[in-house]
């Protein structure tokens, strides 16, 4: 009996005693500190964007430091990891805005996280923008706190698809998307064959949607489908670990068409998959794009990237870094120029500042142009649609994601 | 309490009316790897209940617990023919199963996940995970749960002493089932958005660890073993990217070191003895 | 599906039909076979390794999803550095092999005699921690070969197998028949027999049991290796998350084929393979999943021994 | 022997097939209310098999089981338990982890409403533990009430799965080798219990190869070999019968 007492108080000793290490408490924002928080997926299947936006929000704090800080206050960002677990990130959230008191939350980065992590920012009352979340209408539900440093894949497509016809002379298309993945799916089974219809594009596959599911190794037989088709082009809506999958299978079967996609296939990664396959997407960011500001920041981050390890020797900033940084940067801005005090007894009127500016945004300097946010919470901003080819993006057309499609960008 | 903790708790308070409705089966000694399949069943019957039907949140869950045990118990007939390790892989299918068909069900969302639900409080979530905990622990006191005892521990001398172990066993399922969709309710009211990806062997496996970390043996367990599961990932937060590796290594070592979970009969009634002497 | 019957897959009319079934709708169904067989033979290769450790001791080792992960990773690192593929296949298997062995003396040896979930976690812990190692070693983002490796490919029509392909299916087929030759001919086989039949009597009978559960892990992990690298080299890209969806579905194949013979894999893991595209081939490839664990479930349901099990399953009941 | 009253227990020409194999063929045997009888034969005879066809856990490929005239050969093994047929087993079958005071609770029928079943047994169940108590005062099981069942000495194991059968109120009850194993003085304590179960009116079968035990416990004697009835009568007709002695002593020498 006694040695099985052990035993137990050894199993709970092993948990305690971790959280004895840890159990310093939440830290209260100093008079002297302006506190930011970040919710990103350091480890899980998208640990590679949550690990380069770590980064990247060390190098904003430790610029902004070094420039004397926000209104002479030392600037301090906490990020937190979600783990790519949405429940996670809701409680990432709670931690942040009740107990490290933080001005306003950069983050989730998925849809699933922010679907999930947007309310409990309204419940709080706290700003939180998600850096790559392009799922439809996600920031639109959870009015007025969330907002998205992205545009919606509705928005973006619109202006992808003529230039993916006019370019490549499509006609009709096959449409392969990862049903597991919210965002994917929608686009995949609404918005593109919405954009497909009003471009005058046949869908060859209208009525027998070709899916399948993240994590999928072999999509051989979705693949022989779309070449029994014999489409002008592919429409391929995945993440781009998965759709790396897809494009490597139209390569092994001689599917040698445009791909045409959202901004999810964004990334180096897929470049490689198979360099003379054509692929076009829409971009708000891309490593090579030109301009002092976007060439200065490539600089600066990626020999920091090139600090942590397991990431791809010639990793490059992506678009989500950029779009955190924009997120970093504009709520810098905000506590600049809204008299946010930064003071404990303050920090409701704060955030109400924060999210009151955010609204009202116009112009702001990013790093591709001007940044506003719509009424939907997401941003008015420059985007470029890209074509990657040969292994490296180029941009095609700037278009604008503002209403009328020129004002504000 | 700081919405940090009352999100934790919620969590945990949801995580343990998982970990029951495996209990429960598992009682039975029959081993389950689908049960987020039936939380995924509850949670969309009680999203639909209140967001399509208006109904409040405490009828919607009752009426899915009801849908959700009988499912169970359809389940648990064909689980009858099964054993161990194979009635195990059955339910790991079952679960995909459901979770396949909840992607393909455009009415609710299918891939594009479903909302409209109100968020509910953690006084809530617990009111709930107390009184299944509570009733789990009085059946425990009850000739009922002799029986179950008797069946996991030896099905065919049960039923030569009476014991109808096809009843127990598929009621079993159905209370676990029951069970389950309340979780699973629960969960979708408390993150008032869900997916079919939030119903995967992932999640039926988490209820299974809670469990067995925790104690298979009594109710209590499932309490002890949810509590850690949530708790741990957060406490390792200082390890940064070696979090989850650790958190691995760990759930290894507490079994190394306590096979048969944190607690067990006998050491609840050593704290009994203890407590009183 | 409206208008796409079962048989008559949908095609373009400047696909060149000529009659109501075309040539064109033939070489696309040779084309999917060929797509199912070797997907088939993925499946064979992790369900086997499942079945080895199955078969053998009765326990569920969750981790071989991540040996193959492994697996893939080891045969990467092989080939960047520009060794051939054949170097690539043994380090992939000698690793995948050791990492095995190490789950066994830490996550399976001290738990004999528990019941079967607690060994079941245990290598879940396992699969966590490999999981976490490799995205912190080799990150998140797809691993990509960047030229194919045996890039030759084989038309017949519209239809093509490239050579990795060939080299997919016959590399199964060998270590298929070189399990099978362990197995039956050797006297490790004997053992392992002996200690699937009883440990007990095995031990009885002189058999090392615990040197022999060590020889079951390690001969598992090396096939589950053994497919990391051929499919990482077939589908040029892997990420520490590539084992899960693979893992779940090798299950269902050993499960089809029956636990207790290890060949059932060999002829379920093709059939499964063959099910699965033909399902989004001609079907949707929506209900692909509900097909393939319908089919696992019905298959426990009514042949509980596996398809081609032969008489009562090891888990039927006794008095 | 009186034939207005149907026999506690019959078996009707019983045939058991396993595959080719009959383990028992055309066994036919009564139990008369209030009778002990025996069940004997060399190993492998068929004994266990007769119990197991008897209780449902085999299903009998030919030939019928009555208790009190009602069939029962067709039932599952709980519903002929609770039809008033309770056992003990050769390997003892204790359930683990459970006292010898749950053992008592375990197997008792219960009358009402299901949903008593699932309330704490001290509100809900007294008659229950009021017989449990008769029971284990009857064994003399009160000193170990609260021991695991499973970490007693063997005799008293046996006494328990004795009592476990005996709570549940049977009208015939199938001892499978009470006695194996133990010594003359716990042999003729478990002697005394039978007989006192007699005297409470339970019918009693067993198997035994104890022979002493036997001769002097039962009323009549079944003798089987290679799962034929060769033998049938009062303990001294069987000493003397030369085909029981065959069986026996034939192979034996």
């Amino acid at each position: 009996m006694t040695s099985s007492l052990t035993k137990v108080l050894g199993a709970a000793g092993l948990a305690a005693a971790l959280s004895g290490i840890i159990a310093s408490g939440p830290v209260h924002a100093a008079s002297a500190e302006i506190v930011l928080g970040a919710i990103v997926p350091s480890s899980g299947p998208f640990a590679e964007w949550g690990r380069t936006n770590t980064a990247t929000l060390q190098m904003l704090e430790k610029q902004v430091n070094d420039a004397g800080g926000v209104n002479g206050a030392k600037l301090r960002i906490v990020i937190l990891d979600d783990a790519t677990k949405p429940a996670q990130a809701t409680n990432d959230l709670r931690k942040l805005a009740g107990d490290d008191h933080v001005l306003a939350v950069a983050g989730p980065l998925t849809s699933s996280a922010a679907e999930v992590t947007f309310p409990v920012a309204n419940e709080m009352k706290v700003v939180a923008t998600s850096q790559a979340s392009s799922k439809p209408g996600v920031a639109k539900n959870n009015r007025p706190w969330a907002f998205r440093n992205t545009i919606d894949e509705s928005v973006l497509g619109r202006a992808t698809v003529p230039y993916y016809k006019k370019a490549f002379n499509i006609k009709s298309v096959a449409i392969i998307f990862d049903a597991k993945d919210a965002t994917a799916a929608t686009v995949g089974s609404k918005i593109m064959p919405g954009l497909m219809k009003e471009n005058g594009i046949e869908v060859l596959n209208a009525n027998d949607p070709l899916s399948f599911n993240t994590g999928d190794l072999d999509v051989s037989a979705q693949v022989t489908k779309i070449k029994a088709l014999n489409p002008d082009g592919v429409v391929v809506s995945a993440d781009y670990s998965q759709a790396v999958t897809v494009i490597r299978e139209m390569k092994r079967q001689g599917v040698i068409k445009p791909v045409v996609g959202s901004t999810q296939l964004i990334s180096s990664a897929i470049l490689k998959a198979a360099p003379e396959i054509p692929i076009v997407a829409p971009a708000t960011f891309y490593a090579s794009m030109p301009g002092d500001k976007p060439q200065t920041f490539v600089k600066e981050l990626t020999p920091l990237l090139h600090k942590i390890s397991g990431l791809p020797a010639e990793i490059e900033p992506s678009m989500y870094d950029a779009n955190i940084y924009e997120i970093g940067s504009i709520y810098i801005d905000a506590i600049k120029k809204a008299g946010v005090t930064g003071k404990p007894e303050d920090l409701e009127a704060d955030r109400t500042k924060i999210r009151d500016y955010m609204t009202k945004l116009s112009g702001f300097p990013g790093l591709g142009g001007p940044i506003a946010f719509n009424q939907d919470g997401d941003a008015i901003k420059a985007f470029y649609i890209v074509q990657g080819q040969n292994g490296a993006w180029e941009s095609k057309v700037r278009g604008c994601s503002a209403p009328d499609g020129k004002h504000g960008c | 309490m700081s919405m940090y903790y009352a999100g934790i708790l919620s969590d945990i308070g949801i995580l343990l009316l998982g970990a029951l409705s495996v209990y429960i089966i598992l009682a039975t000694g029959q081993l389950s790897l689908g049960n987020a399949g039936f939380m995924g069943i509850g949670a969309y019957i009680t999203s639909w209940l209140t967001v399509e039907a208006g109904l409040p949140i405490t009828v919607a869950l009752v009426i899915a617990a009801l849908v959700s045990g009988a499912i169970g118990v359809a389940v648990g007939f064909p689980a009858l023919r099964l054993k161990g390790i194979y009635l195990a892989m059955a339910t790991l299918g079952f679960g995909e199963v459901v979770r396949s068909f909840l992607l393909n069900f455009a009415a609710m969302g299918g891939p594009e996940g479903f909302h409209g639900m109100h968020h509910i409080s953690t006084g809530y979530i617990w009111t709930w995970a107390v009184s299944v905990l509570v009733l789990v622990m009085l059946i425990e006191a009850s000739p009922i749960w002799l029986e179950i005892r008797a069946v996991r521990d030896d099905e065919t001398a049960a039923g030569l002493v009476g014991l109808n172990a096809t009843e127990i066993k598929v009621g079993a399922f159905g209370c676990g089932a029951a069970v389950a969709a309340i979780a699973g309710g629960l969960f979708a009211h408390h993150h008032v958005y869900i997916e079919p990806g939030n119903f995967s062997f992932e999640r039926s496996v988490d209820l299974v660890l809670a469990v067995i970390l925790g104690g298979s043996t009594v109710a209590s367990g499932a309490l002890a073993g949810a509590v850690m599961l949530v708790i741990l990932p957060e406490y390792l937060r200082f390890l940064a990217e070696w979090r989850f590796a650790a958190f691995g290594a760990l759930l290894i070592a507490m079994l190394l070191v306590r096979r048969q979970g944190l607690l067990d009969r006998a050491l609840l009634r050593f704290a009994w003895r203890g407590s009183r002497a | 599906m409206p208008g796409a019957g079962p048989g008559v897959p949908k095609t373009r009319s400047n696909a060149t039909p000529t009659s109501p079934i075309s040539f064109w709708d033939a070489f696309v169904l040779i084309q999917q076979l060929v797509n199912g067989l070797t997907l088939g033979a993925v499946y064979t290769l992790i369900a086997l390794s499942f079945s080895l450790v199955m078969g053998v001791l009765g326990v569920l080792n969750l981790a071989i999803a991540e040996l193959f992960m492994l697996g893939g990773y080891f045969g990467f690192a092989i080939l960047l550095a520009r060794l051939p593929l054949p170097v690539a296949l043994v380090a992939g298997m000698a690793g995948a092999a050791l990492v095995a062995a190490i789950v066994e003396r830490i996550g399976y040896q001290p738990f004999r005699g528990a019941p079967v979930v607690t060994p079941m976690l245990s290598t879940l812990g396992f699969s966590i921690i490999l999981q976490n190692v490799a995205t912190n070693v080799w990150g998140s983002d797809p691993l990509q070969l960047s030229d194919e490796v045996l890039s030759g490919r084989f038309n017949i029509g519209p239809a093509s197998i490239s050579a990795i392909q060939l080299v997919v299916l016959s590399v199964t087929v060998l270590l298929v028949a070189s399990l099978a030759f362990l197995v039956q001919q050797t006297s490790i086989g004997r053992a392992l027999r002996a200690v699937a039949e009883n440990r007990d009597v095995a031990r009885l009978l002189g058999v090392p049991a615990g040197r022999i559960t060590l020889i079951a892990f390690m001969l598992s992990g090396s096939l589950a290796g053994a497919a990391g690298v051929l499919i990482g080299v077939h589908y040029a890209a892997i990420t520490p998350y590539i084992g899960v969806e693979v893992g779940l579905k090798a299950i269902a194949v050993m499960v089809i084929g029956g636990t207790t013979r290890i060949w059932g894999s060999l002829i379920a893991g093709p059939l499964i393979g063959i099910v699965e595209v033909m399902t989004v081939a001609y079907v949707g490839s929506q209900i692909r999943d509900f097909v393939v664990y319908g089919l696992m479930i019905l298959i426990l349901l009514l042949r509980p021994q596996g398809l081609l099990g032969s008489g009562r399953g090891d888990q039927s009941q006794r008095v | 022997m009186n034939t207005t009253l149907p026999p506690r227990l019959r078996l009707d020409r019983i045939t058991k097939a396993f595959g080719g194999v009959h383990a028992l063929t055309d066994l036919s045997l009564d139990v008369m209310p209030g009778q002990i009888i025996g069940l004997i034969g060399p190993n492998g005879a068929g004994k266990t098999t007769t119990f197991n066809v008897i209780t449902g856990a085999y299903r009998a490929s030919s030939g019928t089981v009555l208790l009190d005239g009602q069939a029962v050969t067709s039932e599952p093994p709980h519903k002929i338990a609770r039809a008033g047929i309770m056992r003990t087993f050769q390997n003892i079958r204790l359930f683990s982890d459970m006292t010898v005071w749950e053992h008592l609770l375990v197997a008792q029928p219960h009358s009402g409403l299901a949903v008593r079943r699932l309330l704490p047994m001290r509100f809900s169940n007294r008659k229950t533990i009021e017989r449990a108590e008769e029971v284990l005062e009857f064994f003399a099981l009160g000193n170990v009430r609260n021991r695991p069942a499973r970490t007693l000495p063997y005799g008293l194991q046996r006494r328990v799965e004795m009592a476990r059968a005996v709570t549940a109120r049977p009208r015939l009850l199938l001892l499978d080798e009470p006695v194996a194993g133990m010594n003359h003085d716990e042999a003729e304590a478990i002697r005394a219990l039978v007989l006192r179960l007699r005297q409470g009116g339970l019918s009693i079968l067993l198997i035994e190869h104890d022979m002493a035990f036997v001769m002097n416990l039962c009323d009549e004697l079944y003798v089987l070999d290679f799962g034929i009835l060769i033998a049938h009568g009062r303990p001294a007709e069987i000493r003397a019968n030369p085909a029981v002695l065959d069986a026996y002593l034939g192979r034996a020498a």
